[in-house]
């Protein structure tokens, strides 16, 4: 049996795959197809200092191999996510690491503070790359400073293990990877979803409510793992690959590429045993292989 | 309730019409219990551009043969691709999805469907009948093309029909079908589904007459399972998730 | 029967479909599947000053609804085109448009310089965009500054038609329209490749000699359509939408994003008869609709 | 040579070996002229990650029942996805692509496939018997199963099988066969295709002796006709295109 775990600063994942924020709810969605518990951490949806009730209908529209979505981090706010939420989820047994939003610096700082006590609820993933938001979002993780700002005031109030979620929207990843680095961040998750635009020519209208949404799915993955690749060069934190993996070999080559862990997003709701089988999948790759620790794959991509 | 994953072995696809087929689908397990107005999230496997699964009602089920069965109109390239699954083919579902319908108040219901619409109406027809309600079949379409198997429905309840070009039963839309101008009253619930503005139109007539109105909505999905937050109608209580806290929605809930 | 005539600056269209750089070779190579006549416009492979040999096999990886290419620009140099490639092709009754690459700013505008006086090569079209060559290509089109530079230098020597093929791994693809449309671009074309990676998670190698490459076909079509919208309301220059174009729909949402011609790539590889597909479907779309003229559908998005 | 773009209609999906297959197809207009290692360009229309179309050898070509056929190995999704293909099935094709093989300059021929790389040998063989040469056909593959319908080179030549194994024929790689010990200076000419590294061996075995040897090579492919320069070799006359200027080509112009 090869060794699967990794670590993630100072998680240590029972093995590598994780689900992505705001594919998996918050995981009881899923336990009807699959035992959770084996998953190596669970990205929550979203959570914002206040209530969001997210964009308008239509947010969603399927394109070639992917979708686009513009959901717009809808949630009730990090007081309901404690106290409704979390005593649903801290049963389980594998990490819960809260995928936080806001509109300003000071809602993310509110955010983190809050879920700082909570004791299963083992990191945070700062998402400073939401296109779908008018304020804050996006715009946090497409320029440096302001990447750089987020981060250092949240680790100022926030203990626990910080991964900050990086925008692809951007002329250089990895300078953006390096300026949270710099402010503390302690892991970097590589990619959030590419801002797209879908129109039904029919009706000569914009498909999604918002005009504009963030595409993910396998149409992306060349684009992700080329910037997991440069990332990974760039810092020495870990970095969690993600943005279209749909199976094990994708995962792989997340790792190989220099990830350390990977999220599946997307392909979860095309099936949602996916996680599972990219569980299954790594191990038998690694046996395979004559691979005895998993660990060994990340950054082994030889060039 | 519980909900699964199963490989389904199509045993029939049976085309209607050009535009609509019946596919009959064997559960590898024994068929868990299915409520009227829940759906199946389909997993299209032989077409090139359907990426995500697809959302069906399911228009029956048989649990003595362990068969379900989907009712589709061809309107895009996933649903072609369906249409041309044989026997012997494997069709993935995640089902049974969603909330069901409620019973009515009093005996006499009034189930109305535009064309394929119907495809939920099959199963809230039988249960009703089965538990002694009196349901009314009120089918509409634009041509008699669009108005499928209502034989179907004629061991349960009283079958209606209108078509927008007078080929089959009255002429009009559903809501000038002369049930809603004379008995209207009679009926303590209302039940439909089909396009958006014929919704909306038995949703407004039935308010006036303060009649309880359920209509079954088809919002674009992406997970069908509670997760992605994209098939989200407004309601007066706030967003809700067609596919977990709908698809069939009080149209009084609604904004 | 609509009027499908458009004009790109002082270029008239019979249609707007024209064939993208790189994928069409000079025109004869789909001679025996379509009447290249039909088209709106060709736009060559890419010319430079000298001989190119290109990047080493393998030069490209298939990806969900996409590819991924590393061709490096490879041609025999802007003299063999006008010796030996422009005679063969000078017949063709339809807008011959140059693709213009090099290393250097001189070495464009040696291209353009001698481009200038072909009278069957209507216009050129700037290639600021390739991800593919280690030298210039790509880092002309992601920094305002460079963009400016090259397409001034290359207006002061070109006198016909100029459009600037812009690249779209950048944060903020409208800047960089303004800056080539304000040092004298007549038009933009949207987009080029997206920079990917693949790996053969077996071989634990990059699948391309030059490990990254350039995405194009469905995949990438979201991300374009969001770019020509933008970059068309950012400019007064017509915009030249591509990136995915697979059929006459995807061709009419560029038209309603702001596009005023398009261009069609990697699908010809998939169906070398979609071009003619892609005019006669616009055509049929416009007579269904009671549209006279395509030009109503340039930027006739409803949002 | 012209290319054409067709629809033709699956006569008959024959499964070899459980890993081969050879799909008969039937021309809609009467088929052109297809010389021995030319290929088509395949678009897989029934799988839901295969986006560019597949090239494939020409593997016979039946002009009187205007039928053409593929000699094909599942490795991945594409192939996979035409095993499934069934008796009536339409499949496009971009073809005859490419170049063929020269002929040899004396009587006896060697001919080499490994595995699947046999397919364009059938023809080639075909070819050479009907002008009066003498082709020898020599079959490796890894094991019994890798030999695929040797019966068929029979009336066109002296058939040699060779398998890593020795489940079939003689132990070994093709180019330990006692064909390249004994008779090899009596060949005027070699053809190879198969995997890289058999295909290199064959070349330098030939170049030792001094016989001319052409290979078919495999490189990826993105259009098949010259359009996009993604599947060039390194000659000593610098880049050719595998697809336009191969995908046959003189061991000794190989870098
Ligand atoms: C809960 C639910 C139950 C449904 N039950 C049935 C059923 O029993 N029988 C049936 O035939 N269909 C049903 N539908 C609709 C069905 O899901 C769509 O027709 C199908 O997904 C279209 O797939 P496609 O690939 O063929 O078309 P696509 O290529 O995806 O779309 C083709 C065209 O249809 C439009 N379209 C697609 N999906 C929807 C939608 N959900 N609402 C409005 N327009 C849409 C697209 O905008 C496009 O114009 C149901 C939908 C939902 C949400
Ligand atoms: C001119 C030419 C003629 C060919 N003739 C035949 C033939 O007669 N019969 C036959 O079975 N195959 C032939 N091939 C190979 C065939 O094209 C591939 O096997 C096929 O494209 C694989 O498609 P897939 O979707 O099943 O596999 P994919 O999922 O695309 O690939 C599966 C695996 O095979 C590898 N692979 C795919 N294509 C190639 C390639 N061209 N070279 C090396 N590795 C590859 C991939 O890297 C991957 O590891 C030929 C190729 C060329 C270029
Ligand atoms: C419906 C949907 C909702 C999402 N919501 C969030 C979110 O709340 N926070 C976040 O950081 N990312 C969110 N994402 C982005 C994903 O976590 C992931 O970064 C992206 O989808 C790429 O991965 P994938 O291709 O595997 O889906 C969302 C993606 C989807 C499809
Ligand atoms: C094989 C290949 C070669 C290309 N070569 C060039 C080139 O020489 N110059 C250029 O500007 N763009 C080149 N491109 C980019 C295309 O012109 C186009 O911008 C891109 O592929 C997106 O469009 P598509 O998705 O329709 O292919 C090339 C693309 C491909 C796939
Ligand atoms: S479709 Fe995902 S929440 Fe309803
Ligand atoms: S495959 Fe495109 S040039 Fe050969």
């Amino acid at each position: 049996m090869p060794e699967l775990s990794v670590n993630v600063h100072k998680l240590l994942l029972k093995n590598p795959v994780m689900s992505a924020s705001g594919t998996f709810g918050y995981g009881p969605e899923f336990d009807d197809f699959i035992d959770v518990n084996r998953l190596g951490g669970i990205l929550t949806k979203a959570c914002t200092s206040k209530n969001r009730d997210g964009n308008r209908y239509p947010r969603m529209a399927e394109t070639p191999s992917g979708m686009l979505n513009s959901v717009g981090l809808q949630n009730k706010g990090v007081d309901y996510f404690i106290n409704t939420i979390y005593p649903k989820i801290e049963h389980y047994n594998t990490h819960i690491i809260v995928n936080v939003s806001d509109s300003t610096v000071e809602g993310y700082m509110e955010v983190a503070e809050k879920l700082n006590s909570l004791e299963k609820v083992t990191g945070i993933e700062l998402n400073i790359s939401c296109p779908n938001v008018k304020e804050g979002g996006m715009a946090f993780g497409t320029s440096c400073p302001m990447a750089a700002s987020v981060t250092k005031s949240v680790r100022s109030v926030y203990d626990k293990t910080m991964i900050v979620k990086l925008s692809p929207n951007v002329t250089n990843i990895a300078e953006i990877a390096k300026a949270v680095e710099d402010e503390g961040a302690d892991s970097v998750s590589v990619i959030n979803t590419l801002l797209g635009m879908a129109i039904d020519a029919e009706k000569r209208k914009p498909v999604l409510s918002t005009i504009t949404g963030g595409l993910s799915g396998p149409a992306i993955k060349p684009i992700a793992l080329r910037m997991v690749w440069q990332v990974s060069k760039a810092v020495n934190i870990p970095v969690i690959g993600l943005g279209g993996i749909s199976n094990a070999t994708d995962a792989i080559e997340f790792l190989l590429a220099g990830a350390t862990a990977i999220q599946v997003g997307t392909a979860n709701f095309v099936d949602p045993q996916v996680c599972i089988k990219i569980i299954d999948g790594i191990e038998a790759y690694c046996t395979r292989h004559g691979i005895k620790d998993v660990k060994e794959l990340i950054g082994a991509l030889e060039c | 309730m519980k909900k699964f994953i199963h490989d389904f072995v199509v045993t029939r696809n049976h085309h209607i019409t050009d535009d609509y087929f019946a596919i009959y689908l064997k559960c590898p397990v024994s068929l868990p219990g299915i409520l009227p107005g829940q759906f199946a999230e389909v997993l299209v496997s032989n077409s090139t551009t359907t990426y995500l699964r697809r959302p069906f009602s399911i228009y029956d089920a048989d649990y003595e043969k362990n068969e379900l069965s989907l009712l589709i109109k061809k309107v895009g390239d996933g649903t072609a691709a369906l249409s041309k699954l044989i026997e012997g083919d494997v069709l993935n579902l995640v089902y049974p999805l969603g909330n069901s319908f409620s019973m009515p108040s009093g005996k006499k219901a009034l189930l109305v469907g535009g064309g394929v619409g119907i495809a939920p109406m099959l199963m809230l027809a039988k249960l009703l009948h089965s538990k002694g309600y009196k349901p009314d079949v009120l089918i509409g379409g634009r041509t008699a093309d669009d108005i499928i198997e209502p034989e179907k429905y004629e061991p349960y309840g009283k079958v209606f029909i209108t078509t927008d070009d007078g080929s089959a039963g009255e002429k009009g839309m559903v809501t000038q079908h002369s049930l809603f101008a004379e008995d209207i009253k009679t009926y303590s619930a209302i039940y439909a589904c089909g396009p958006d503005p014929m919704m909306k139109a038995v949703g407004r007539i039935a308010a006036t007459h303060d009649i309880p109105c359920e209509i079954s909505l088809e919002n674009t999905m992406a997970c069908g399972i509670g997760a992605c937050l994209c098939c989200v109608v407004e309601t007066i209580e706030g967003n809700k998730t067609t596919c977990m806290e709908g698809p069939v929605f009080d149209t009084r809930m609604l904004k």
